[in-house]
């Protein structure tokens, strides 16, 4: 296996003085290039199939419909491949819940594929072996199991879809006593345990942003991580329109304790210590009951000065909303999420938005039934452990703990797609197939059906777990067939298509990627309302500091921390790339006398944490908020990620993980995967590390001291209330600039003009355009130092903004591209007409023409050209497979920046002459815009007066960032929209 | 025999010479053995030299990554040494030209080595362009001759195709008129040459000339033919340099006045620098009689004069800037005065505008020591002028989100002494193979503020 | 023919402007005054007129100015149009920097080169000193002998009082013209040329001139592919290339699985597809069926469709008519199945020909029967 | 030596060299980059000039992807067996031996060509095209003749879609025994056709060939 990430090209090590990098350097004297700089061009074979399938035509684009592996949100994917390999996931725009967009997570999955440290064969003791080796060991152990009396356990994530649920359920009938394990380390094992208290059944509804008028999100980062991010956003997006002849918004409040995405898009964001929300539910539930007139079911725990105003507020506009609000609750915590059931009962909001009829599969896990399987392993009665697509022994709570119990079972199982820190104890390791290799299916809500098909045949000797199942208990059937006759058994009956044979309704299935059957009926019992019962938690603890844990929207629980392209995504928030870090609040961290990057002491009870802290405005004070899915084994691997030069700093150094892993310190309390717990010891260590973001000045306000009076906040963002953009269309709007040019207009774009606009309302700041973008155009992973010199390689970023006061903060994101200015500065100054316009209206870049001399970069007023200072490395050979081939790769020394997907548009102009057409509005979709979940952006061609781009384009929102300097940008942003409340009167 | 001295004017030339004694004089250096002295300053510019080489070639191999720049500072050390060399370089255009024009008999002392001076730095501030490139081995697409591509050509409209011509006309007719100059003085040379080698190197290069009075009419004229050009070239040359920054949109960048303030500047930093080489030169080649006290005076005056332009101009900046109504103008003129990058500013006030002062005592400018120090400081403050504009400017532009911060890596700083160390070093082999005064035109004002110029023949 | 000369010598400037001037009024002819340095006044007191070289000057800078602007607006506004930044094609503004610059450049080296071709002067020219001290501290006046009343008693009179140094007489010899060829074995030159011939030597020598091997590259940015070509050999697979089968059951999105039971069925829609389309489009869509049947079929089934294709005359088994009976019979979604997975003899073209296309043969064939049966035209 | 002979003699030689130069290697000298003329000899020894001349088989009968793809590709093995696991020699050599079996009352033996025997042992199969035990079927790589830098995107399709000839830039293929470069590929090469196509339309119809630069380069 080839651990050297970073090998250059084929020509050898990209750093190393070869002779092409000597030629470079020879290259000024005429003589050098002569003599020296020649050299034969390769001999290029060109290998032709043997048989040629209908589908693959080298050189263009086959997509495949499926669905996507990356969390187990299960959103509808389309693969895009490319001589019958994978090269692109984007969203399938027919899919019921995704849409067309997809989270930055899903789209790096194609990254993943060409991983050539996944792990490609099985292994028994560390031994690499045969799987009839495999079966013969496994057979023979649960033999012997089967004799011995012990048990079979077999724990799992959420992701096994129907059909494997189904293998693992006939598999546990084989043996007597046998149990399936669901672990979630992002665990909702409260809700469903709420609902099951509540409904008599286990199931975590399925939330309806779309239908919800009010939402009151208790640290529910719904947005970015929880439960089913893509989904949420859309639905959000969709409760929020503003553009409509009748402007509504839903008003979203959200009470959390650190600087969430949802947080940051919140109408109203309370700041609130993790311990102390249950109060404010308890207190929120009384008022709520109260104001309908009813004896509060809860005990009311009083006012919370801080907050009573707030409060009130709140449950009056719940109340006001009935059954057109959502109360959700992201703590793990069983008394809370009781109260959010109690909640949307009583606010009616069951059956409107809050779906119970067909509920959501997503997270199924139990944490109390893996701390029984910790118990039943340390008793060893366990003769078999089979743990798929999990990894406790790097996130279930205390060092080793899960390890040491797993070494007790008779035989432990695990497939991994990594060597990673649970495979790493086991007795036999299976590789597990990426999502894209392998037949499965997944019903992310009931009723909706997925099929997940592959889209290029496995580089490992891998079996899925349909697969080793039916093997094991004798069975062999191809996972294609057993999820054939699952779907015939379970699904087609249930069809509400009018598919007249299973082959139609299957074809039907694979073509569009999912299939919607009637939901499985499931029984409920009327609301129990006594099952509220005593609540037990504790108030607030006072001084006492809190850690909180938390997914990050890139990584989610470290299943994704081997993903360059992910480790690489700036955080939505922090920006920070490559590490995961202590944030506290600016009060605290004066008040332990830190600064950025020092390194903390965090001591728990039976644990502790040393990591750099990070200062974040509108955090509550009193907390440390920590990032899940870091220090995970197999990271060093990065330590050759980016440059190598004298001055360089690794992006880890050799041995060192990317980040810490905080998963051992977490708690189980109460029978559940506690967000939080208590810290005992919170001290700097006086050394510091260094975290590379990709923004270093947070605010539209100029620094202290330095602004000029009145001019103190720059005019980048409009802004503005909902109430005052009822009252006026063109609220929030900067005066329109005169702009006086000398030069007569003499460009007429014959053809298109195309153009995008950005709505900064609907925009989340989720950043999966930004990973949609590096896919699309193959740009580098430049590795930690890099982005700490301000030279990562997103043609697309985020600009995050902070305004207002840190007790009420409000955040503004900005997504920032290539402006492609009709008047643009970079065109102008370039000697060598290596950026120019075409005569489309696109700002074009030729990277070929390009000598670098930055000129433009410095010219551009939105600084988004990117230059390449070293020749940045795409990986080895395998990872290379996923570079699209449409996008030529930049050496070093040229400039680079978005070009508006031009490789999308010709694709889409030679198909439309081909077809002898005109072009269709939308039909030319760039990578962000096809990846937004939100739909924020909108590219199209103005030439064309019923687009969506030109209506948006000349609607009354629509600014244009530095309008002033005359650049005339194409690009369009629609003023950002906050519905503070009718009372919140006007914001900051 | 005492020497009748006008009571107007002084001579320029100390010591009443004689014409042979001028020749002996001003070749002397090129007669004896190099001294320690030279030998030791050699070894130190080449050492210098040495190190920019390993730097640049070092950049080259790796990749402009190894400078400190970042995506919002697209340009620092390497364009602000670029415009300082250039700036440098004006001097000695401006003293064979101008004052050649302005009839200035004493720049005939300065001329030759300031003519040289210019030379050298535009060939290190040549470098810079070209080693700033991401891709240096393809520099010559910036030039626009017929090609395979289309043809394609280059952008005219950018103020760096403006600068390949402007820099490169600016050197081939600063060479031309160095050149032209020498040619009498290789020919005196080749006259009274021992070795047959410098004879016949000498004789080669002086291209036959034989002091003909035909010659020397043609000679004459071309000679203020290429004054007349060189001066508009020279505030051309400076003018372009400046409009890759005012035709920008960047603020800091963008102004109006650059072109008169960055020629003043020019020719401050450049005085600067003639004053130190020439202080050093008239130290080591022993040429106190050449280079007097009254050309350290006169120096002296016309940095005091154009520093005077340099400080107005930085209140042109401040006004205009507050004038504007413009937030992003004003912002950047108070964040470079009082933000992170202050010091830089300070520095370039202190030395630009505050230390000059001083010229304005006598006492000083007779002070050899004293006006040699200031001259040094000066030129530290004009590199920092630059440095402020180009740096500081583009550090903080317009969208608050792409701010950056910028520090020079070891190999940018290696990259400047490098450019140092080249100047020096072709300086140095100036000074010891050819003459550093234009002889034949002391000669020529040799009788000059002397009533009687009969002795002169003796 | 040799002619006599008489050189005085002057140690100062002054004598030497008095001694010239005297010479000159005396009605001597001057060959010529040389001196250290350039003295005042010493062209007029010689009889020398003003140089014309301002004129060359002047007119230099004009050809310069004028061409470059020519230059410029042809190549940005004539040669290549492109939109550089929304500025006008020709922004003579923004030439006006360079056509400055050339402009002087041009008048300064080409006014440089005039003075050395009219003053003879050039690299290595050997010169002619008279007086070897004129470059240092002397000045000598070279009168000629033009009449026989050249008496150099007088002449030193004449500049005695001018402070005359020395005064001697010489014959000068016709300069002998340099034999042509002479420069051609200076050293440097025989160098030069050696190295100019194994330069070319050795480039000759690397210019490969096998033309079954590819051609050399300087220095290949971006040239070689990073991502890897569809056709490229590609050691990630076990069977060394990069194109990849799907995966078997899998299904793309526009490639239906093709279900032979339903073919009529499908073939019925496009049927109705086709009769929607308006007449211009109908003619345009004939022509390309008539494309597709010519590159795909006609090979064997021939022109009309009668099997009389040049393949068959080559060894392939003759296929049966288009136009017979039971062709005719043959329904559209039969036909279409026939294509995509062959029949008999005839291979599977589904790869080959895509799925619109071959509606579009079958329209064809359709045509052709329509034809052959004696219909005129579709 | 006489100064003048020498001077003659030198510069003779120099003449004399660029003569030989440049007569000897007119058409083979190319300078570096372009690979005008390349003529590499193939695995298996296929002619165009049979099968586009005269057979007269379309260039899209075997490169069919030429019209919808931007590779015009290279035709599958199986696409060579569609036709040659009936013909497997030159027509000639088949009736010959037709006439030969004919007169010597035997069957006629099957007669492979010795290209088509490569074709076949890629395949898999021996001479009676049954498949060889244990013969893994290989695709040929055939060496790719016509290639453009990867900075330059070009697309097959919509070339041959806006109706232009394949020969305008592969030259007469259907003449080649062996397939050469003929056309420099350079981008004036390809920018002056673009122009060229512009003014006066491709087959009676009007295009709009980019002359953008993000025509080609992306």
């Amino acid at each position: 296996m080839n651990h050297d990430h970073h090998t250059g090209r084929d020509s050898g090590p990209a750093m190393g003085f070869n002779r092409r990098s000597f030629l470079k350097a020879a290259g000024f004297t005429l003589a050098g290039v002569m003599v020296a700089g020649c050299e034969r061009q390769k001999v290029d074979k060109a290998i032709p199939f043997l048989v040629k399938p209908e589908e693959v035509i080298p050189g263009t684009s086959t997509w495949y419909a499926s669905t996507c592996g990356g969390c187990t949100a299960g959103c509808g994917i389309l693969i895009k491949n490319r001589d019958g390999r994978p090269i692109k996931i984007e969203g399938n725009p027919e899919h019921p819940l995704s849409g067309g967009g997809l989270c930055a997570t899903g789209q790096a999955m194609v990254l993943s594929l060409y991983d050539s440290h996944r792990l490609q064969k099985p292994a028994l003791r560390g031994k690499p072996a045969l799987w009839d080796e495999i079966d013969r060991a496994v057979t023979g152990q649960l033999e012997k199991t089967r004799r011995e009396g012990k048990t079979v356990r077999i724990l799992t994530s959420s992701a096994p879809g129907p059909t494997a649920l189904a293998a693992v359920a006939k598999f546990l009938t084989a043996f007597p006593g046998a149990k399936h394990i669901r672990y979630d380390p992002l665990s909702a094992s409260a809700i469903a345990d709420a609902h099951q208290q509540c409904y008599g059944r286990r199931f975590i509804p399925h939330y309806r942003f779309d239908r919800s008028g009010v939402i009151a999100s208790f640290d529910a980062d719904f947005l970015g991580t929880w439960l089913s991010p893509v989904e949420f956003t859309r639905a959000y997006r969709s409760g929020r329109p503003i553009d409509g002849m009748t402007p509504s918004m839903s008003h979203h409040v959200q009470i959390e304790s650190r600087m969430s995405l949802s947080g940051s898009n919140a109408d109203r964001r309370l700041v609130a210590r993790p311990d102390e929300q249950y109060r404010l539910l308890l207190r929120l539930t009384a008022l709520v009951d109260r104001e309908a007139g009813r004896t509060p079911a809860v005990p009311d725990p009083g006012p919370d000065p801080r907050h009573e105003d707030e409060m009130r507020r709140l449950a009056a506009l719940l109340n006001t909303a009935r059954g057109n609000s959502l109360v959700v609750c992201g703590a793990n915590h069983l008394p809370s999420q009781l109260l959010t059931a109690y909640l949307n009962h009583t606010l009616q909001n069951t059956g409107a938005t809050v779906d119970l009829d067909a509920p959501s599969y997503c997270r199924t896990g139990s944490d109390a039934a893996v701390a029984e399987l910790m118990a039943e392993l340390d008793s060893g009665g366990v003769g078999m452990l089979i743990v798929w697509d999990a990894n406790p022994a790097y996130d279930w709570p205390g060092d080793g703990a899960f390890a040491g119990s797993m070494k007790k079972a008779g035989m432990s199982v695990i497939c991994a797609s990594h060597e990673d820190e649970t495979s790493h104890e086991a007795t036999v390791v299976l590789p597990k197939a990426h999502p894209m290799e392998e037949w499965d299916d997944a019903e992310p809500v009931s009723g909706i059906v997925s099929v997940r098909q592959p889209a290029i045949t496995p580089f490992g000797d891998t079996r899925s777990l349909t697969d080793c199942l039916h093997r094991w208990t004798g069975d062999t059937i191809s996972d294609l067939e057993a999820i054939k006759n699952w779907w015939r058994a379970a699904f087609f009956p249930r069809r509400n298509t009018a598919a007249d044979s299973f082959d139609t309704f299957w074809n039907d299935a694979v073509y569009r990627g999912f299939v919607r059957v009637n939901p499985a009926p499931a029984p409920l019992k009327p609301f129990n309302t006594s099952s509220l019962g005593p609540c037990g938690e504790s108030g607030p603890r006072g001084g006492e500091l809190v850690l909180e844990f938390y997914p990050t929207v890139a990584l989610l629980d470290g299943r994704h921390a081997h993903n360059p392209w992910l480790q690489e995504l700036p955080d939505p928030v922090t920006k920070i790339v490559w590490d995961n870090y202590a944030s506290v609040s600016p009060a605290t961290a004066a008040g332990n006398g830190l600064h950025r990057g020092d390194i903390v002491h965090v001591g728990l009870d039976g644990a502790s944490l040393e990591l750099p802290v990070v200062i974040q405005r509108g955090q509550a004070d009193g907390t440390v908020a920590v990032a899940l899915g870091y220090g995970k084994m197999g990271t060093d691997r990065f330590s050759s990620v980016g440059p190598e030069w004298f001055e360089g700093v690794r992006t880890v150094e050799p041995g060192e993980l990317v980040g810490k892993n905080a998963g051992p310190a977490r708690e189980f309390r109460d029978g559940y995967l506690a967000n939080w717990r208590t810290v005992r010891e919170f001290r700097g260590t006086g050394s510091a590390r260094r975290l590379a973001a990709t923004q270093e000045y947070d605010s539209l306000r100029m620094p202290a001291g330095l602004a000029p009076p009145d001019e103190e906040r720059r005019p980048i963002i409009q802004e503005t209330t909902l109430s005052a953009y009822l009252a006026s269309r063109s609220a929030g709007s900067f005066p329109k600039p005169e702009i006086h040019t000398i030069w007569p207009d003499e460009y007429r774009f014959p053809h298109h003009r195309w153009a995008m606009a950005i709505d900064l309302s609907a925009c989340t700041g989720c950043s999966a355009c930004v990973v949609g973008c590096q896919a699309e155009n193959n740009i580098p992973v430049v590795g930690k130092d890099e982005v700490y010199r301000n030279r990562e390689m997103a043609w697309l970023r985020i600009d995050r903004y902070y305004s207002g006061e840190d007790g009420d903060l409000s955040v503004a994101y900005q997504p920032m591209l290539c402006q492609h200015c009709e008047h643009a500065p970079c065109e102008t100054v370039c000697p060598v007409l290596a950026t120019v316009h075409s005569d489309e209206g696109l700002n074009q870049q030729v990277y070929n023409r390009c000598v670098g001399t930055r000129y433009c970069s410095n010219n551009c007023p939105y600084k988004i050209r990117r230059f390449n200072w070293f020749d940045y490395s795409h990986g080895d050979d395998m990872q290379r497979l996923v570079l699209n081939p449409d996008v030529v790769v930049r050496e070093r020394g040229i400039m680079e920046k978005c070009s508006f997907c031009v490789q999308r548009i010709q694709e889409v102009k030679i198909r439309a002459k081909e077809g002898r057409r005109p072009i269709s509005d939308g039909e030319v979709k760039t990578a962000c815009e096809q990846s937004c979940p939100a739909q924020a952006i909108v590219f199209g061609d103005l030439r064309d007066p019923e687009s969506r781009i030109s209506k948006m384009q000349s609607g009354p929102r629509m600014y244009r960032v530095l309008e002033e300097t005359g650049t005339a940008p194409s690009i369009a942003y629609m003023t950002l929209v906050r519905n503070r409340g009718e009372e919140g009167g006007a914001d900051a | 025999m005492p020497d009748v001295v006008s009571e107007i004017r002084r001579p320029l030339i100390g010591g009443n010479k004689s014409y042979g004694e001028v020749t002996r004089e001003v070749c002397a250096p090129l007669d004896r053995k190099s001294s320690a002295a030279w030998w030791t300053t050699l070894s130190a510019a080449l050492a210098m030299l040495v190190l920019g080489v390993v730097a640049v070639t070092y950049e080259l191999r790796t990749g402009i990554g190894t400078w400190g720049l970042n995506n919002t500072v697209g340009w620092a050390f390497d364009i602000t040494n670029f415009v300082f060399w250039i700036g440098i370089g004006h001097a000695g255009t401006l003293i064979s030209a101008i004052l050649f024009l302005f009839n200035q008999k004493w720049r005939t002392s300065v001329n030759r080595s300031a003519e040289a001076m210019t030379l050298f730095a535009v060939m290190c501030a040549g470098i810079f362009p070209v080693i700033h490139m991401g891709r240096p081995w393809l520099a010559h697409w910036v030039i626009p001759y017929p090609n395979a591509r289309g043809p394609l050509w280059v952008n005219f409209r950018s103020p760096l195709v403006w600068d390949m011509f402007a820099i490169g006309t600016y050197f081939i007719v600063s060479f031309t008129f160095w050149y032209v100059g020498l040619i009498p003085d290789l020919a005196t040379i080749r006259d009274r040459a021992t070795s047959k080698i410098k004879k016949a190197l000498a004789g080669f290069f002086s291209f036959g000339w034989d002091g003909s009075n035909r010659t020397w009419q043609r000679y004459e004229t071309i000679y203020l033919l290429l004054a007349g050009l060189a001066t508009p070239l020279v505030v051309s040359v400076h003018t372009i340099v400046s409009w890759d920054f005012a035709t920008s949109l960047i603020p800091g960048w963008h102004t109006t006045i650059f072109p008169p303030y960055f020629v003043a500047g020019a020719v401050f930093s450049g005085f600067a620098m003639v004053l130190t080489l020439m202080l050093i030169v008239r130290r080591v080649l022993h040429f106190e009689d050449y280079i007097t006290l009254h050309h350290i005076g006169a120096m002296s005056k016309i940095i005091i004069a154009t520093g005077g332009i340099v400080a107005l101009a930085y209140a042109t900046e401040f006004f205009v800037a507050l004038y504007s109504g413009n937030e992003y103008e004003r912002f950047t003129f108070v964040n470079r005065a009082l933000g992170p990058y202050g010091w830089a500013y300070w520095t370039m006030v202190g030395c630009n505008i505050g230390v000059p002062q001083l010229l304005w005592l006598k006492k000083i400018r007779s002070n050899v020591a004293a006006v040699f120090v200031i001259s040094l400081l000066i030129n530290v403050g004009m590199w920092f002028e630059r440095f402020v504009i180009i740096t500081i400017s583009l550090s903080r532009d317009y969208l608050p989100a792409s701010w950056a911060s910028y520090s020079p890596t070891t190999i940018e700083i290696a990259t400047l002494i490098g450019s140092f160390g080249l100047f020096f070093t072709l300086f140095l082999l100036f000074s010891r193979f050819l003459p550093m005064i234009a002889i034949g035109e002391v000669k020529g004002i040799l009788r000059y503020g002397r009533s009687n110029g009969k002795e002169a023949g003796k | 023919m040799s002619r006599r000369l008489l050189v005085a010598t002057f140690g100062d400037e002054r004598d030497i402007l008095g001694a010239t001037r005297r010479a000159r009024e005396s009605g001597y002819s001057i060959l010529d005054v040389f001196t250290p340095f350039a003295v005042h006044g010493l062209d007029a007191a010689a009889g020398l007129r003003p140089s014309r070289l301002p004129w060359i000057c002047f007119a230099l800078g004009l050809t310069g100015a004028i061409s470059k602007l020519w230059y410029q607006i042809w190549t940005s506004a004539t040669s290549w149009p492109v939109n550089v930044g929304g500025k006008p094609l020709n922004s003579v503004p923004a030439f006006v920097p360079v056509t400055f610059e050339i402009m002087v450049l041009f008048a300064a080296v080409g006014t440089v080169l005039a003075f050395l071709i009219v003053s003879r002067l050039r690299p290595g020219r050997k010169p002619a000193v008279i007086y070897d001290r004129t470059t240092d501290d002397r000045f000598a006046l070279v009168l000629v002998q033009d009449d026989a009343g050249f008496d150099a008693d007088v002449v030193r009179t004449l500049l005695e009082p001018f402070g005359l140094l020395e005064m001697s007489e010489r014959i000068e010899d016709p300069p002998e013209r340099s034999p042509r060829g002479s420069f051609l074995i200076r050293p440097v030159f025989v160098a030069l040329s050696a190295a100019g011939l194994i330069i070319f030597a050795v480039l000759t020598y690397l210019t490969p001139r096998d033309f079954t091997e590819p051609n050399l590259l300087i220095l290949p940015g971006m040239v070689n592919s990073v991502p890897y070509d569809p056709f490229s050999a590609d050691k990630n697979f076990p069977d060394g290339k990069t194109l990849r089968a799907p995966v078997s059951g899998t299904i793309a999105r526009g490639f239906y699985p093709i279900d032979s039971s339903k073919s009529e069925e499908e073939a019925t829609t496009v049927r109705a597809d086709f009769g929607k389309l308006s007449a211009d489009r109908q003619r345009e869509i004939d022509e390309l069926a008539a494309g597709v049947y010519s590159t795909f079929c006609q090979p064997c089934h021939g022109t009309s469709g009668a099997g009389d294709g040049l393949i068959p005359q080559h060894g392939y088994p003759p296929p049966p008519a288009l136009t017979a009976e039971n062709a005719l019979k043959l329904e559209d979604g039969r036909m279409f199945n026939i294509i995509t997975f062959g029949r008999g003899n005839m291979p599977s073209l589904g790869h080959r020909i895509s799925r619109e296309d071959r509606w579009l043969v079958i329209r064809h064939v359709r045509q052709l029967q329509h034809t052959a049966s004696g219909g005129s035209g579709p | 030596m006489n100064n003048r002979v020498l001077g003659i003699f030198l510069g003779a030689g120099l003449l004399l060299c660029l003569t030989i130069f440049l007569t000897s290697y007119a058409n083979n000298v190319r300078l570096p980059g372009n690979n005008e003329g390349y003529e590499p000899v193939q695995p298996i020894a296929y002619s165009h000039r049979l099968h586009a001349g005269e057979l007269q088989l379309a260039c899209l009968h075997c490169h069919s992807d030429a019209g919808r793809s931007r590779n015009a590709g290279i035709p599958t093995m199986q696409t060579c067996m569609d036709c040659h696991k009936f013909v497997t020699a030159p027509i000639l050599d088949i009736r010959a031996e037709d006439r030969r079996a004919a007169e010597a009352k035997e069957k006629p033996k099957r007669i492979v060509s010795a290209e088509l025997h490569k074709l076949y042992a890629a395949m898999g199969l021996d001479d009676q095209l049954r498949p060889e035990p244990g013969a893994v079927p290989r695709a040929v790589g055939w060496i790719r003749v016509h290639e453009l830098p990867d900075f330059v995107y070009f697309n097959h399709g919509a070339h041959v879609s806006a109706g232009a000839e394949c020969q305008t830039c592969h030259g007469a293929i259907e003449t080649m025994e062996r397939v050469r470069q003929v056309s420099d590929l350079s981008m004036g090469w390809c920018v002056n056709c673009h122009r060229g196509s512009n003014a006066t339309g491709v087959q009676g119809r009007a295009v709009a060939a980019p002359t953008d630069c993000s025509g080609c380069h992306f």
